[in-house]
């Protein structure tokens, strides 16, 4: 049964965020389209599955949707920020860094997420990984204290994604 | 507005016919490409300009851009895309084997054969 | 026996010899003599009706509609003709069979032979005169032919094409004066021209007909100045010589000047020109050939001479000149062949023809002897001998011809040039015949047997017999100059006798012969002198003008096309610009019939920034990359000028095209060089400018026209924006257009995306599969690669993006019909969906899960479209024709089905294909050795080394 | 209703304007670099900003349809971009 | 409805996939059906051509559609005959091809041949200008993939050159067709030749834009002087088969030039006049002149003949250029007569190169079988340069012939009787050093390596060569009827009327005829 | 009525809250004179102001007629893709030396950008990575 369900739905957020898609490509919600946005969601992540092993199983949803809340609000808040800076900092003024973010995330895709949330955020970019992936390089646009953003982003971001994986 | 299309015409054309008389076949390519644009718009503009006028049928709307010219470049910009799949293949397939990439070729290279036929 | 078989026979029969080959020499010959003794006896059979001054005739239409018919005669000209041609054929082909040695392809000379004698028997039997230029020109291939026969010697090979090309340019004046001539008189039978002398003489094309005419005539009788090939021919083995350049080809001008004496004769240039022309080429023949060592050599020259003799008799354009020139036509036909077949005789046996080495042969080969001595005096003009008696009648009329008004003229040059020909007459008896025997002959001489001899031996008895009883020939050379004469003129009443009192002939006569005989005496001298006169070497001349013309033709041509496609392209661009102008300059312009729109500053930015791109890609595109980057600005704009100017549709086209170009122009700059080192000069960038601004300049000028004027009439896409959701069923009317109204196009568009693909595949293959496949396999990267070849994050993103554009790609699809899309733009997407794929994990790990049959999909693809297009057949309608509907299934909204969506289905499986199958290639290109293919899709996963938790993975 | 009305369409010239200049601005940086990662950024950001031009057009015309266009933008800049920065990283973008 | 006329251009366009998918890895089995592809299609175009005979004009309109809205094909005297030759060449072609196993030197050879063949067809049979690009595109580029088929060096840079030039054409192509939708807002060619009639002599510029652009591009394709660069490398170099073929594709621009300048802008119509008038006759005299002098100079047997065929073209271009009933004639014959002639000398060339180290104009050791190609070069070369008895010499006679009463008959005897004379030295070189000089020859020492590298042609290629040879022979015999029936197409040609209505006046789907004005 | 006015308001203030962000992203793309710095900038300020526009033209299709939400779909595109983009873009930046050199990482090796392929070390030299300039 299980099997057969995983067989048939081999990634069920996929198709979920598929069928949302679809519905929005649609620019309109009837029955029918939605029907056939799930078939799709259904048909399409089926067809690609074989490119997509070892999904990670444990994925907690609504701590991802709190974790997005968030991370839209900081995007918001920070991209003032910046822009601040880009008006008015000149270039003699701007104090950017390296920053290395040592990892304890081992999944490829909470690493993923992690780096696109320090990239979203303005001011910091994920810019390489280590050759075995254990800590990330961050290149951030302006600050007097690497160490504390460093900590800010370990503690703010990839401690909640270790839960939502765990 | 015209007087910018046209332009844009005869800018691409001039990039275009300029790079496609360069050495080698690279920026030869990329010539063409450039030609192919200005006639892709030139093509367009047969149908003369219309702004907000896409000619996807509407209720209620009388006047639509010319379709027709769209629907020509379209074909013309696929079947330009193939062209240049190919010419890119052949002129690496050239130029692997030769270790050359110059569009001219040197065919008067001197021959044995010749002239004295007797 | 009909016409036609007679010039038939000799062409079908030339098929035997080649196919009897293998049957032995003996057949070989059998076969060929059989045929032409057919077509001889078949001759004869026409004899009594010529002789009753009949005109036998036969016709063919062939082209009617030029006036270029199968249409023969025979009269009495065409009859002698005919008469010596495959007479003396046959002597000829009995002397050839001893003559020709084991080593040679007796077939090939035969079919050769036989092809040659049927087109002079063409000639001289044609009523038409563009048959009559075909069967001219077989002559000159056909001795061609034959004169290279021995085709390991070079002078065999260089006098057959010198032949060929003097001849041949002779043969192409003809065909221009014939034509001429036909269109003056209305027809090109030779029966109606014929009859038109005066209509035709007074035309004001009269002249450069005239000229044309006889340039061929010149050229093919060796008259001055284009006597020099003839003697270069005589590389030929002697039969050849003895047939061609005494009884036949060479006769094949005189004969056209005879055929065409009644219309171009009697005119002051006919008369100066032909006059002139003869004179010149008879003494000057006579004077060469006294001084050549090589007996056929010798003759050669000497045919030379008593053609130019046969010619001035024309020229004079009497009727006394014409009957003494066919008279002396017979006669020289008779003793030229029979002393060519002695000269072959001398040079079998003794083999060498150098006069120098040979003497006293009289006693070796006494039958020769005397064949050759009586042909010899003949030639000499010696009494009793029928040379004799037609050179008489040349100096009678040459007494009578008048030239540049001077009466002395004509007669004191025919005496000198008879004092010269007399001379090399008597010495070629003597320097061969007389004298003491030799012991140095490079072979023991001795006369050959009957098959030999006998040829020649039949001619000296009609030498001998014409001679001594001139009436005999008398009436038939009379029936002959009748013919020749047509309407023009009588036949002069003159009998043909050998004492005629004593006229100034005779005293001419006999100057020439004791001039002739002390000439023969002082020769030592004489020799020392000629030998130390400067001359022009005819050959030499030639040889170095031809050269000459080959290295200009060969400077002018490889000068030209050098291989340079920017030349080439130049010249095309500049060609087009100036016709461009030229059409425009002389054109008409009206006012401006449409108002202009205002230009709007985000138009204007887009237009600065193309701008921009494009300089930027002039100046640098040195930089590959960076003038990548910047035709993906360029396409970029010009995508978005497609959206401002309300053509989603393309816009969408436009971009996605650009997208895959680059990636396929990037694939393949991984191969290339990375930069473009300077190498045109400042000159030459100063020229492609000023070109390339020309060309900008006139696509923007004419751009400009069109978009400040309406079409002429309402353009034909009212039509389609009218039906195309009544007819179509959709309301995009450019996706209707695509897939209804030229679905056509369309079908034919993805047939090129699909050749392509399958052209880039078969490339690869070749490419694969021969020298350069090491050096792709050994290949070093011409930059330092990065480490990651697979990036953890690109690969995570790529797993949820893709399903997403796969998605977005169906949609599009879907909505073609009514809104912006459709199956190209779809195709494209989610071939970049795949490609996202082979970016992220790379090809070989991609594929390794799931590897499409690309080929299948394209030629599904195909199909599809097409057989989509086939289905209307079936309900009695013309290839895609389409057909929709409207259905309802719950839960689904009503939605439409049309045939037009499966042939969208065709596009898109093909664009795909495609598109796959050309990234497919240059990624297999780019396969290293000793890579091993990726395990993993990414190439750095810390899950992997570092396994997390496991009770998690059972969750969710 | 007729001022804001009045100030959309001020708020969309300006905003036009403002695109354009911004395209513009890229356009500098791509044709100066100095590097090419900077040239790839400024590529990347013109098809960003080309997107919103292409928004901008929607609402100004009221046509909806442009939408397809901008998507479709929106997903190749990405693969374009990405294409750009693995022919330099390894030269082969599909290996 | 009958569906025939779309079959020459269906037939292989669903052969050419099929053989892709089905019989990918199996050669023979690609052979059989490409065969009887073409088999069909010269029964089919036969067919085709017999209908037209009488002077039917068939119309197809694709989906339906009327013309000038949708695209139409027309099959009438002279589109029919140009079917028909091209099927027929194809046969020989594809017969050597196999013969010689050429095809099967690299991939999907039959594939590309069935698709060049549906291209020309297309061409030939469409009645829609923008549908003529699109089959100049298919015709295009499968050319390019059989011109490069099997590779190699100089085949290979040769053929970027050839591509380029080609997407040259094809831009400018785009651009003519831009300009003739700006100024009569149509496609349609019966259509544009009625609306060009329309245009008042106060604007003319734009309608002569188009005209001359149009004419540059057919020009193009037909190799016509300084336009025709990209012949001599790529016919050189191409496969010989592929060489063979091409032979048709230059006719496809005489074709056009024939189809445009007498239908739409006809030699009397006041806007365009002096465009074509004016500057085709000297150009095709000058490639005449270049192609002749070609032969003379070319130190390669394979561009000798390429230049042979600029020089043909030339001759037909000159022919066409006169634009008179009679000319046309004469120009029709010649194309028919070229095409093979050409074709034959191409395979010639390869059988010649077979046992040859290379095709360099100095002699090498003789080869067996010699004595049979030698032959063949002969008549071919004799049929080429224009001399009887073939059908050159009747072709150029009928080009003189028209010329006569013509303002520029001076020149074009000049030249045509000129560059024959040169031709026939060329010729005679070549093939004297080819066939002849090599007997001279000491037996060579390692003559085993080059004749092992080649093996001696199948008998297959022999029976392709003495077909087209056999053809040239029954073009010259019933050279009487051939030339009447090229009399009616040209008659047909120059009374457009009917071919207008046909197109123009069949109703299609939703439409009533001439809608639009 | 006032919905209309309101949300008419509402886009005219994100069309100009995107074209000032927008403007910014352009700003810093051509002041800031380091590769790395360069990449903050258009990256996500500009991906914010696009996303302004976006936002303006939901509101305007909710207060001209029929809503439309589809613009969410290229917005999470953006926003999903950038850093990607970025994180290309940085790689390349570090690969080509186009900016100071990363301190390297506590665990393991280098970074996954500068780990080159053995086969390509030789050819490493400052020379040859000299970005090419026009
Ligand atoms: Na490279
Ligand atoms: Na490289």
């Amino acid at each position: 049964m299980i099997k057969a369900y995983r067989w048939l739905l081999p990634h069920p957020l996929v198709t979920l965020l598929l069928a949302v898609v679809w519905t929005l490509l649609q620019n309109e919600i009837s029955a029918g389209m939605v029907v056939f946005g799930v078939i799709l969601g259904i048909i399409i992540p089926w067809g690609t599955s074989v490119w997509w092993p070892d999904t990670p199983r444990a994925f907690h949803v609504s701590r991802m949707v709190t974790y997005s809340i968030m991370v839209i609000w900081d995007i918001m808040v920070a991209n003032v920020q910046v822009a601040w800076i880009v008006l008015t900092k000149p270039n003699s003024k701007l104090r950017p860094a390296w920053i290395v973010v040592p990892l304890e995330l081992r999944q490829p895709e909470a690493i993923t997420i992690l780096a696109g949330t320090i990239t979203l955020t303005p001011g910091t970019v994920s810019a390489d990984l280590s050759d075995e992936g254990h800590s990330l390089l961050v290149h951030v646009l302006h600050t007097e204290d690497p160490d504390a953003v460093r900590d800010e982003i370990k503690t703010r971001y990839e401690r909640r994604l270790k839960e939502i994986f765990a | 507005m015209e007087l910018l299309v046209a332009s844009a015409i005869g800018i691409l054309t001039a990039g275009g016919i300029y790079l496609m008389l360069r050495l080698r076949t690279f920026p030869v390519i990329l010539g063409i490409s450039l030609l192919t644009y200005a006639v892709n718009v030139f093509l367009f503009a047969s149908g003369r300009l219309s702004i907000g006028a896409p000619p996807i049928l509407r209720d209620g709307i009388e006047v639509y851009a010319d379709p027709l010219p769209q629907a020509l470049v379209l074909t013309a910009i696929v079947i330009s895309f193939g062209m240049t799949a190919v010419v890119v293949m052949i002129a690496l397939g050239a130029y692997l084997g030769s270790d050359d990439d110059h569009v001219d070729d040197a065919i008067n290279k001197p021959s044995t054969g010749t002239g004295d036929a007797t | 026996m009909s016409l036609f078989l007679i010039v038939a026979l000799p062409f079908f029969g030339a098929l035997l010899p080649g196919l009897m080959n293998s049957a032995g020499r003996q057949a070989c010959a059998g076969i060929t003599f059989t045929v032409s003794l057919a077509a001889f006896i078949g001759l004869l059979t026409n004899l009594p009706a010529v002789l009753a001054g009949d005109l036998v005739t036969a016709r063919v239409d062939w082209i009617p509609s030029l006036g270029m018919n199968f249409t023969l005669m025979l009269d009495g000209l065409g009859f002698f003709f005919a008469l010596l041609i495959l007479g003396i054929g046959l002597l000829i082909i009995a002397y050839a069979r001893s003559y020709l040695s084991r080593d040679d392809n007796m077939g090939e000379f035969f079919t050769y032979l036989l092809l040659f004698q049927g087109a002079m028997v063409g000639i001289v039997l044609s009523d038409n005169i563009l048959l009559l230029l075909v069967f001219w020109e077989l002559t000159s291939l056909s001795s061609f032919l034959l004169i290279g026969y021995w085709k390991h010697l070079p002078e065999g090979r260089q006098g057959a094409r010198m032949a060929l090309t003097v001849t041949g340019m002779g043969g192409l004046a003809m065909i221009g004066g014939m034509l001429i001539l036909g269109q003056i008189a209305g027809s090109y039978d030779l029966s109606v021209i014929l009859q038109n002398r005066d209509l035709i003489q007074a035309d004001p094309l009269y002249v450069p007909a005239l000229l044309l005419i006889l340039l061929g005539c010149f050229t093919k009788s060796a008259q001055f100045p284009f006597h020099f090939w003839l003697p270069h021919a005589m590389a030929a083995p002697t039969p050849v010589s003895a047939y061609l350049h005494s009884a036949t080809m060479v006769k094949a001008g005189i004969f056209l000047m005879a055929r065409m004496w009644p219309v171009l004769s009697g005119t002051p240039e006919w008369f100066v020109i032909v006059t002139t022309a003869g004179l010149i080429t008879m003494v000057l023949g006579a004077i060469i050939a006294l001084f050549k060592h090589d007996l056929k050599a010798l003759l050669a020259f000497s045919t030379v001479s008593h053609l130019g003799l046969i010619t001035m008799l024309l020229g004079t354009g009497t009727a006394f000149g014409a009957m003494a020139a066919m008279f002396h036509i017979l006669n020289h036909a008779t003793f030229k062949a029979a002393l060519f077949m002695s000269a072959g005789i001398v040079d079998h046996e003794a083999h060498t023809r150098d006069i120098r080495r040979l003497g006293g042969l009289r006693h070796l080969m006494p039958i020769t002897f005397i064949i050759a001595t009586l042909a010899a005096l003949s030639m000499a003009g010696i009494p009793l001998l029928n040379g004799f008696l037609s050179k008489e009648m040349m100096l009678e009329e040459a007494t009578h011809t008048v030239l540049f008004g001077a009466p002395w003229l004509v007669p004191a040059l025919a005496t000198f040039g008879s004092l010269f020909s007399a001379a090399y007459c008597f010495r070629l008896i003597g320097h061969t015949f007389l004298g003491p025997v030799r012991d140095d002959y490079p072979a023991k001489p001795h006369d050959p047997g009957a098959g030999m001899w006998l040829p020649p031996a039949i001619l000296v008895v009609l030498v001998v017999m014409i001679g001594v009883a001139p009436f005999l020939a008398e009436p038939f050379v009379k029936v002959v100059t009748a013919s020749v004469l047509g309407d023009t003129a009588e036949v002069p009443k003159a009998y043909f006798k050998i004492w005629h009192g004593l006229v100034p002939a005779l005293f001419m006569s006999v100057i020439a012969v004791v001039g002739g005989l002390l000439m023969l005496a002082i020769f030592n001298p004489a020799l020392r002198l000629w030998e130390t006169t400067p001359r022009p070497e005819a050959k030499t001349i030639f040889e170095a003008l031809i050269a000459a013309i080959v290295a200009l033709s060969q400077r002018f041509i490889h000068g030209l096309h050098n291989g340079a496609f920017t030349r080439y392209g130049a010249i095309m661009a500049v060609t087009v610009i100036v016709a461009g102008f030229y059409a425009w300059s002389t054109g008409t312009v009206g006012p401006a019939s449409r108002e202009m729109q205002p230009v709007t500053p985000v138009a204007f930015a887009g237009w600065v920034m193309l701008l921009a791109a494009t300089i930027g890609m002039v100046f640098l595109h040195r930089n590959r990359l960076m003038s990548l980057i910047l035709i993906g600005i360029a396409g970029l704009m010009v995508s978005v000028g497609f959206v401002y100017f309300s053509a989603p549709d393309l816009a969408m086209t436009q971009i996605t095209v650009e997208v895959v170009t680059i990636i396929l122009l990037l694939l393949a700059l991984n191969f290339l060089p990375n930069q473009t080192p300077i190498e045109s000069t400042a000159m030459r960038r100063t020229r492609d400018t000023a070109i390339a601004l020309a060309g900008g300049l006139a696509t923007m000028g004419m751009a400009w026209h069109f978009l400040v004027r309406d079409a002429i009439t309402t353009p034909i896409s009212e039509f389609h924006l009218a039906n195309s959701y009544k007819g179509g069923g959709g309301t995009n009317v450019v996706n209707v257009i695509l897939v209804d109204f030229r679905g056509f196009d369309t079908y034919g568009e993805i047939i090129v995306l699909g050749i392509a693909a399958l052209l880039i595949y078969a490339l690869t293959e070749t490419l694969l599969s021969g020298p350069v496949r090491a050096r792709l396999l050994n290949r070093k990267p011409d930059q330092p690669r990065a480490g990651d070849m697979h990036p953890t994050m690109m690969v995570v993103l790529t797993r949820v993006i893709m399903p997403v554009v796969l998605m977005v790609g169906f949609y599009i699809f879907l909505r073609g019909h009514n809104e912006p899309g459709g199956g190209f733009i779809a195709g494209l997407v989610v071939s970049i969906a795949v490609v996202m794929q082979y970016m992220a994990s790379g090809f070989s790990w991609a594929s390794a899960r799931l590897r499409y049959p690309y080929h299948g999909v394209i030629g599904a693809g195909v199909l599809i479209a097409g057989l989509t297009g086939i289905g209307s057949w079936f309900v009695s309608k013309p290839f895609l024709t389409s057909d929709f509907t409207y259905v309802r299934i719950p839960p689904f909204e009503k939605f439409e089905l049309a045939t037009a969506a499966l042939f969208d289905l065709g596009v898109f499986l093909a664009v795909v294909g495609a598109v796959m199958l050309s990234l497919e290639s240059f990624s297999r290109l780019a396969r290293r050795a000793h890579v091993p293919d990726t395990e993993h899709p990414m190439d750095i996963d810390p899950s992997r080394d570092d396994p997390p938790m496991t009770p998690a993975r059972e969750g969710v | 209703m007729s001022f804001a009305t009045q100030l959309m369409d001020i708020a969309l010239i300006v905003t036009f304007v403002v695109i354009a200049l911004a395209q513009a601005m890229s356009m500098i940086r791509l044709v100066m670099g100095p590097s090419t990662g900077d040239r790839i950024l400024a590529l990347d950001t013109m098809v960003v900003n080309a997107i919103g031009l292409i928004v901008l057009l929607g609402i100004a015309q009221g046509v909806r349809i442009y939408f397809e266009v901008s998507l479709i933008i929106a997903m190749l800049g990405f693969v374009s971009t990405v294409a750009y920065a693995r022919f330099v990283l390894r030269g082969d973008i599909i290996e | 409805m009958t569906h025939w006329i779309i079959a020459p251009v269906v037939l292989p366009a669903l052969l050419a996939p099929f053989i892709v998918l089905a019989a990918r890895y199996h050669i023979g089995i690609q052979r059989v059906f490409s065969i009887a592809g073409v088999l069909a299609l010269i029964f089919v175009a036969a067919g085709l051509a017999w209908q037209a005979s009488d002077g039917t004009i068939t119309l197809y309109q694709l989906g339906d559609w009327a013309a000038p809205f949708g695209i139409v094909l027309v099959a009438d005297r002279l589109s029919t005959l140009m079917v028909l030759l091209t099927a027929v060449l194809a046969l020989f072609v594809l017969l050597y091809a196999i013969g010689s196993e050429w095809d099967n030197r690299g991939r999907h050879f039959h594939a590309l041949f069935q698709f060049q063949l549906m291209g020309i067809m297309g061409a030939f049979l469409t009645g829609d200008l923008f549908n003529l690009f699109v089959f100049f595109e298919v015709l295009l580029i499968a050319s390019y993939g059989l011109m490069i088929h099997s590779g190699g060096n100089a085949r290979l840079r040769a053929g970027v050159q050839y591509v380029l030039f080609n997407l040259l054409g094809s831009t400018l192509f785009l651009f003519a067709l831009g300009a003739i939708y700006a100024e009569a807002g149509t496609l349609n060619m019966a259509d544009l030749a009625q609306r060009v009639r329309l245009i008042d002599g106060a604007e003319t510029v734009g309608i002569r834009l188009a005209a001359v652009l149009l004419l540059l591009v057919f020009a193009i394709k037909a190799a016509v002087l300084p336009l025709h660069f990209w012949l001599p490398s790529s016919y050189a170099e191409a496969p010989a088969p592929v060489a063979a073929l091409f032979a048709i594709m230059t006719k496809v621009g005489a074709y056009a030039i024939i189809r445009v300048y007498t239908m739409i802008f006809s030699p009397d119509l006041d806007v365009t006049a002096g465009l074509h008038t004016t500057w085709l006759m000297p150009a095709a005299l000058a490639s005449l002149a270049i192609g002749m002098i070609g032969v003379l100079a070319a130190r390669h047997l394979d561009r000798l003949v390429a230049f042979a065929v600029i020089g043909s073209m030339g001759m037909v271009m000159v022919a066409i250029s006169l634009f008179t009933p009679t000319s046309i004639t004469a120009a029709l014959y010649y194309t028919v007569h070229s095409t093979l002639a050409a074709a034959a000398l191409f395979l010639i060339v390869d059988l010649v190169r077979t046992g040859r180290a290379d095709l360099n104009l100095i002699a090498q050791p003789v080869v067996p079988g010699a004595a049979l190609t030698s032959a063949l070069f002969f008549l071919a070369a004799i049929a080429m340069a224009g001399l009887p008895p073939l059908s050159g010499f009747v072709g150029k006679l009928l080009v003189l012939d028209a010329a006569f009463s013509t303002s520029a008959a001076a020149w074009i005897w000049a030249v045509v009787l000129s560059s024959s004379l040169i031709c026939v030295v060329g010729f005679s070189r070549a093939g004297s050093t080819l066939f002849w000089k090599a007997k001279s020859m000491p037996v060579a020492d390692e003559p085993a390596e080059t004749t092992a590298a080649t093996p001696a042609p199948a008998t297959l290629s022999y029976v392709a060569v003495g077909g087209l040879l056999t053809l040239l022979v029954a073009h010259t015999v019933f050279a009487g009827p051939a030339t009447a029936y090229m009399a009616d197409i040209s008659d047909q040609l120059f009374n457009p009327e009917p071919y207008i209505e046909t197109v123009l006046d069949t109703p299609g789907k939703l439409s009533t005829p001439k809608e639009g004005y | 009525m006032t919905a209309e006015i309101i949300g008419t308001y509402a886009v005219a203030i994100c069309l100009l809250i995107g074209a000032g962000f927008a403007m910014v992203g352009a700003i810093g793309l051509l002041k800031f004179n380091d590769s790395m710095t360069r990449l903050h900038a258009p990256t996500k300020v500009g991906t914010v102001g696009i996303g302004a526009l976006l936002l303006a033209s939901m509101i305007h299709s909710f207060t001209v007629g029929d809503g439309s939400l589809h613009e969410l779909l290229i917005m999470s595109f953006l926003f999903v893709t950038a850093p990607i983009s970025a994180n290309f873009m940085a790689k390349v930046n570090i690969h080509r030396r186009a900016c100071d050199t990363p301190p390297e990482p506590p665990q393991d090796d280098t970074w996954s950008t500068l780990n080159v392929p053995e086969a390509d070390r030789e050819m490493a030299s400052p020379a040859t990575v000299q970005s090419p300039k026009g």
